[in-house]
């Protein structure tokens, strides 16, 4: 039944644990709303149909005063049902604004047209929210400009960011997945591109990219000809986050990883096949949502103007290192491949 | 028998229309800027909907997309949904149904006709110059910081409310202290209460809006920073100042609708209101305790959760009245002898249409539903739902019922009904897809949005384009009649209302012979007065 | 209907009016020194009250004019002071958590 | 077409039975408008009161730099400017022509008094820096907060001296009639509405004096 009417509704995946019972107090709302609503233009058109005028004449009608009782019975039960609609509503709402104590930090900034994350722990991310499953998270969210509306439809929550506060929002998803964050308050130019994502892991794979994010980041050296291009591109790759999503022992992570894929075909989200290449790999640093990959989230903030060339070509210069490169061990390979639904879709061929 | 000429041909010439101080005329030159504004904001809804085809960039820039749902929600409220139904036929009939001459000040009802007209020369002035993109609602800090041109905007909006005022007053002015010997408050017409209601509405409410948005305009032009975070302000206080007035504003536009409805049902039922005291005094509690309501818009903007328990509980109480007028109007067709014309059309679809948008309120107002669906198209929905589907539906029930009177002509009674179905039709397959985007989770004010959302928003566009198509046969066929239809009697409908007991169109000071209040304005359980040529249709 | 003017108070009416309102003034001002924080803006309120009264009874006629100016008067006011409590309501609870980032001790991240 | 009733001020207009009727409409749309002008200055009385619920500490201190000397003469001004439009208003019941006038010429001088102290209280403000929104530079004190009292300081002095100099120019316009004998005992309803009008900017002043001037 849930099912049913969730697809009728086009309600999107109920992701959140409040979203289930948001959609149940909706359901009884928007069915009490469309049952009264028709109910009463039915008793309008039987009357229409019974009372019509037949004759040419203008007959005189009765002159009917309503009893008081019926009008206290009937207005006072629809006052009585519309209070108890928001004793409902308001609980819910209590525990939607009432974060959870053990609930894990995590700051939110919003910008004229993007939103920046960050963990106590020192990581930060751009338009990649990455969070455990099973577990309540708070965000502690402040805005750098205007108003702008963190809003996660798949977990029905919405909170506005207000400049010069911090305003709190605080979520538990229940099953591992992506979701899509829009802003939901106007705030100009880029409004309606102002999009991130909330990625949900199981808990040990958000442990292991914890401390991925959270470990120094130092790599045993991959074989590769060019010794010290290569070298130089494995700190620069480590330096600059790179390893933190894209693995290079072989298994995908939230990016694809590095093994074996310079040279390989690429297959990628809207069907086509793409030869990686020193082209495909400068493009996808710079301009990550031009050609994204099956099968992963559209994640990967975009590196202009953060790497100069040399950094390029050096990066490029590691990954065709690991062309052929047996993988090392060193990195504990993650426990199998991650299981992503598909995403949402990919956002509109944006400019 | 006709003994001097009717308000039409009573003044010869521009400058007798220009400088009148007859209130029928001022209705008939707001009735014309009135129309005029509805064109213009429907001429950008429709190129809104058309940009939406697609879900990505094409045919318009995203700054160009920002001005016109600015623009369409600037001329939209402020110069056709706050004026319409009051000014044009609040204007109009108020004092016939007072049994007044005119209204208590002609000079101040002539001046508040061109302080709109100025506002509104002022709004699209700075529309045109540089055009605000910050929506209707001005938003701070959006609105003082943008470097779109503002200022004028706010200004043409305050000096619009300035008009507002001036109409309000002199309606309240009149119905206190202008009504016939022997009209006693109980006697009036419902419709006479509503535009009271509305009056003492627009009275309270306008100054805070003219005041926040002052403020926008000063902090724009001077960077006051009374709302700068920065400095220590909080945005929020400006939401709590706008939405003060705005919902209020929102009663400003659905109570006149009611007091149409309240007029054209018992009209084609021949039938005394199922309660006259439910309908005067609820239109009356509505203007009360919609002042109580306003923080239901701000339940996500960040106000303390006390805050959104009273707002929350007191919404449930306003919508309270309303189920009383919807349901006293089905009431007052029991038993009756209904004749199906085209106001009664509108009647229907204003039932089905305000109750579903109403009840959608309901729906939004339990705070936890909110959260999903505030500045979601859900809410668009909710709102057209009450705007088009209620306030538009009276105002076109309320065009073709006092047609007859106003213009001395009857409108092709086939066409009315053929294009009250088409609107009714173009309205559910516009809004209806969007109240299911709302739910799939698409942000209003959105240039570009996700794939997913495509096909709702393609069913929309087509249905905008099929309103937009009914609402111009509307216009066209109305304007036809003017020259061609047939000369209308003194009283095509039958009814015992007071404006009907004047010849149509009534003379330059209403009434030839002044009605005998006794006979009731709904008295239909009793033989019809004979002083009012009664025509049988 | 009774004429307004029979029974207004005449000039030594409006001149005790205001003698009353200047000493009413001259104890704001002191008083204000004497109680101060909140009990200070209650007194001042409450004698700007009185004032305001004073004033709007005498000099404005309301006292004996037609009943429908009190009305209006006081649903004016009745509204203002809505729209005070309505904006308090919000601002004064307000949970801490909605202070400045850094107050809460975590730098916010640049 | 009953007969225009001549009086005074012209033809009485056509939708009135009495002169006495349409005065009583005159005098409730005048309270209309008065409280929907209290509704204007409303607004800016609930920012002022969000503001110092939040900031009450800066208040109190940028209050403390007000200029009470000017601000307390300007409540004494006001109060007495009441008093002699209302006795204007009675002196013309009476009959006593000159004496209405002489009592307007006083008023307006103490509307025109209250303007120029104004004036004198805003180049002083100006001067040490007390400046609203972006343009604060004083010395003493940050900016947090104290700059919205300033701010909220200026919005509602001045909007109060605008209504108070519309006020001045009604209450000319009015003196002049009066000179020209327009007002007779029994038809004044244009001075009574201007008095109606004068009360009102003084009963805002009232409020506005305690709550800018007195934050101990």
């Amino acid at each position: 039944m849930n099912e049913l009417l969730r697809r009728i509704l086009h309600l999107p995946a109920q992701s959140s644990s409040v979203a289930a019972d948001i959609d149940a107090l909706h359901y009884t709302v928007i069915l009490a709303t469309m049952a009264g609503v028709t109910l009463a233009a039915a008793i309008a058109g039987v009357f229409l149909v019974r009372y019509r005028r037949r004759t040419t004449a203008v007959p005189l009608t009765p002159r009917i005063e309503v009893p008081l009782w019926f009008e206290v019975v009937a207005y006072g039960g629809l006052l009585i049902l519309f209070c108890a609609w928001w004793v409902v509503g308001f609980a819910q709402y209590r525990e939607i604004e009432t974060a959870p104590a053990d609930a894990i930090p995590i700051y939110v900034t919003a910008k004229q047209w993007m939103w920046k994350f960050a963990y106590p722990e020192g990581p930060t991310s751009q338009d990649a929210l990455i969070v455990p499953v099973g577990r309540p998270v708070k965000l502690i969210m402040t805005s750098r400009d205007v108003i702008h509306s963190f809003y996660v439809p798949d977990f029905r929550l919405k909170q506005d960011v207000v400049p010069g506060r911090a305003e709190t929002l605080w979520f538990e998803a229940t099953e591992p997945g992506s979701h899509d964050v829009l802003c939901a308050q106007y705030c100009g130019l880029r409004h309606s591109l102002m999009r991130a994502q909330v990625v949900a892991l199981s808990a040990p794979d958000y442990a292991r990219w914890l401390d991925a994010a959270r470990a120094p980041l130092e790599l045993p050296g991959a074989k590769g000809d060019g010794q010290g291009l290569a070298e130089d591109g494995r700190a620069t790759a480590a330096e600059r986050g790179c390893l933190r999503c894209h693995t290079t022992d072989g298994s995908p992570f939230i990016g694809p990883t590095w093994a074996h894929a310079f040279g390989q075909l690429r297959h990628t989200a809207d069907g086509r096949d793409v030869v990686i290449d020193e082209a495909y790999l400068t493009e996808s640093m710079m301009d990550p949502r031009a050609v994204i990959a099956a099968g992963f989230p559209p994640v990967m903030p975009s590196y202009q103007g953060v790497l100069t060339p040399a950094e390029v070509s050096a990066i490029i210069e590691y990954i065709r290192s690991l062309r052929d490169a047996a993988p090392a061990r060193a990195v504990p390979s993650p426990a199998g491949p991650i299981a992503f639904p598909p995403p949402g879709d990919t956002p509109g061929a944006n400019p | 028998m006709r003994t001097e000429p009717d308000y039409l041909r009573a003044g010869r010439g521009i400058r007798s229309w220009l400088l009148t101080r007859d209130h029928k005329r001022i209705a008939l030159m707001f009735l014309v800027a009135v129309t005029l504004a509805l064109t213009l904001g429907g001429a950008f809804a429709m190129i809104l909907r058309t940009k939406l085809l697609y879900s990505g960039p094409w045919l318009i820039e995203p700054l160009t997309y920002n001005r016109l749902f600015t623009l369409h929600g600037v001329v939209m409220v402020f110069m056709f949904m706050i004026p319409a139904i009051p000014a044009v036929f609040g204007n109009f009939a108020l004092p016939m149904m007072l049994g007044a001459k005119d209204l208590a000040f002609p000079r101040i009802n002539l001046a508040s006709f061109y302080v709109y007209l100025a506002g509104a020369a002022l709004a699209l002035w700075g529309m045109i110059h540089g055009g605000a993109d910050t929506g209707w609602t001005f938003y701070a800090p959006y609105s003082t910081t943008t470097p779109t041109d503002v200022a004028p905007v706010a200004l043409g909006v305050f000096v619009l409310g300035v008009s507002s005022i001036m109409t309000g007053l002199n309606f309240i002015a009149t119905t206190h202290m202008l009504r016939r010997r022997g009209l006693r408050w109980h006697d009036m017409p419902i419709f006479v209460w509503a535009i009271y209601a509305t009056s003492i509405i627009q009275v309270i409410a306008t100054p805070v809006l003219g005041l926040a948005v002052g403020l926008v305009a000063i902090d724009h032009a001077l960077h006051m920073g009374i709302f700068d975070p920065a400095l220590g302000g909080d945005p929020v206080l400006f939401e709590h100042l706008f939405w003060f007035y705005s919902h209020p504003a929102v009663y400003i536009m659905i109570l006149p609708a009611m007091g149409v409805i309240a007029e054209v049902v018992p009209t084609f039922a021949k039938k005394h209101p199922f309660s006259y005291k439910a309908l005067a005094y609820s239109s009356l509690g509505i203007a009360f305790v919609g002042f109580l309501t306003w923080g239901h818009h701000l339940f996500v903007a960040g106000i303390s959760q006390f805050d959104a328990a009273i707002f929350g509980v007191m919404s449930m109480f306003v919508a309270i009245f309303s189920a009383i007028k919807v349901f006293t109007w089905i009431g007052t067709l029991y038993r009756g002898s209904i004749t199906f014309n085209t106001p009664m059309l509108y009647f229907f679809a204003f039932v089905y249409l305000f109750a579903f948008g109403g009840m959608t309120g309901i729906a939004v107002a339990t705070t936890s539903l909110d959260v999903h669906w505030h500045d979601t198209y859900f809410v668009i929905a909710h709102f057209h739902f009450i705007m088009i589907g209620g306030t538009l539906t009276a105002f076109l029930a309320a065009l073709h019922y006092w047609f007859p009177k106003m213009f001395g002509r009857m409108y092709p009674e086939r066409w009315g009904l053929v294009s009250a179905a088409l609107v009714f039709a173009g309205f559910n397959l516009t809004f209806v897809p969007q109240f299911l985007l709302g739910n799939a989770g698409m942000p209003r004010r959105y240039y570009a949005y996700p794939d997913r959302f495509h096909v709702l928003n393609v069913m929309s566009t087509l249905g905008a384009y099929l309103l937009g198509a009914a609402l111009i046969l509307t216009l066209v066929y109305l304007l036809a009649s003017l020259r061609w239809g047939k000369p209308a009697p003194a009283n095509p409908w039958g009814s015992r209302g007071f404006e009907w007991r004047s010849p149509s169109p009534p003379p330059a000071h209403n009434f030839v012979v002044p009605f005998d209040p006794a006979h009731g304005c709904y008295a239909y359980d009793r033989p019809p007065p004979d002083e009012a040529p009664a025509v049988e249709t | 209907m009774t004429r307004e003017t029979d029974h207004e108070p005449g000039a030594a009416g409006y001149v005790a009016v205001w003698l009353a309102l200047v000493v009413l003034a001259t104890a704001t001002l002191f008083l204000s020194r004497a109680v101060t924080g909140g009990w200070g803006l209650a007194v001042a309120l409450v004698i700007a009250s009185v004032k305001a009264t004073l004033v709007a009874a005498f000099f404005m006629h309301l006292a004996h004019g037609r009943p429908i100016h009190r009305i209006v008067f006081a649903v004016a006011i009745g509204f203002l002071v809505v729209l005070v409590i309505g904006v308090l309501a919000d601002v004064g609870t307000r949970s801490i958590a909605s202070s400045y980032v850094d107050e809460l001790g975590q730098p916010a991240p640049r | 077409m009953t007969a225009a009733v001549e009086t005074a001020a012209g033809p009485l207009p056509v939708q009135y039975d009495s002169l006495e009727r349409q005065h009583a409409t005159a005098r409730l749309g005048m309270w209309v408008f008065l409280g929907s002008e209290s509704l204007l200055f409303a607004g800016l009385l609930a920012l002022y009161a969000a503001y110092r619920f939040v900031y009450p500490a800066e208040f109190h201190a940028a209050s403390a730099h007000a200029n009470l000397v000017i601000g307390t003469a300007n409540t004494y001004i006001l109060l007495t400017s009441s008093l002699t439009v209302a006795l204007a208003i009675h002196a013309t019941r009476r009959g006593h022509r000159r004496r209405t006038v002489a009592l307007l010429v006083a008023t307006i001088a103490l509307g025109l008094a209250f303007d120029v102290l104004k004036v004198i209280e805003y180049a002083g403000h100006l001067r040490e820096g007390l400046a609203p929104g972006d343009y604060y530079a004083f010395a003493d004190l940050p900016a947090r907060g104290v700059v919205l009292y300033v701010t909220l300081y200026y919005l509602l002095t001045g909007l109060h001296a605008l209504h108070v100099t519309g006020g001045v120019g009604a209450l000319i316009w009015l003196a002049v009639r009066a000179q020209r004998g327009a007002f007779t005992p029994h038809s004044h309803v244009a001075l009574e509405l201007g008095g109606l009008y004068w009360h009102l900017v003084d009963l805002v002043w009232i409020f506005l004096w305690p709550l800018l001037y007195l934050i101990r």
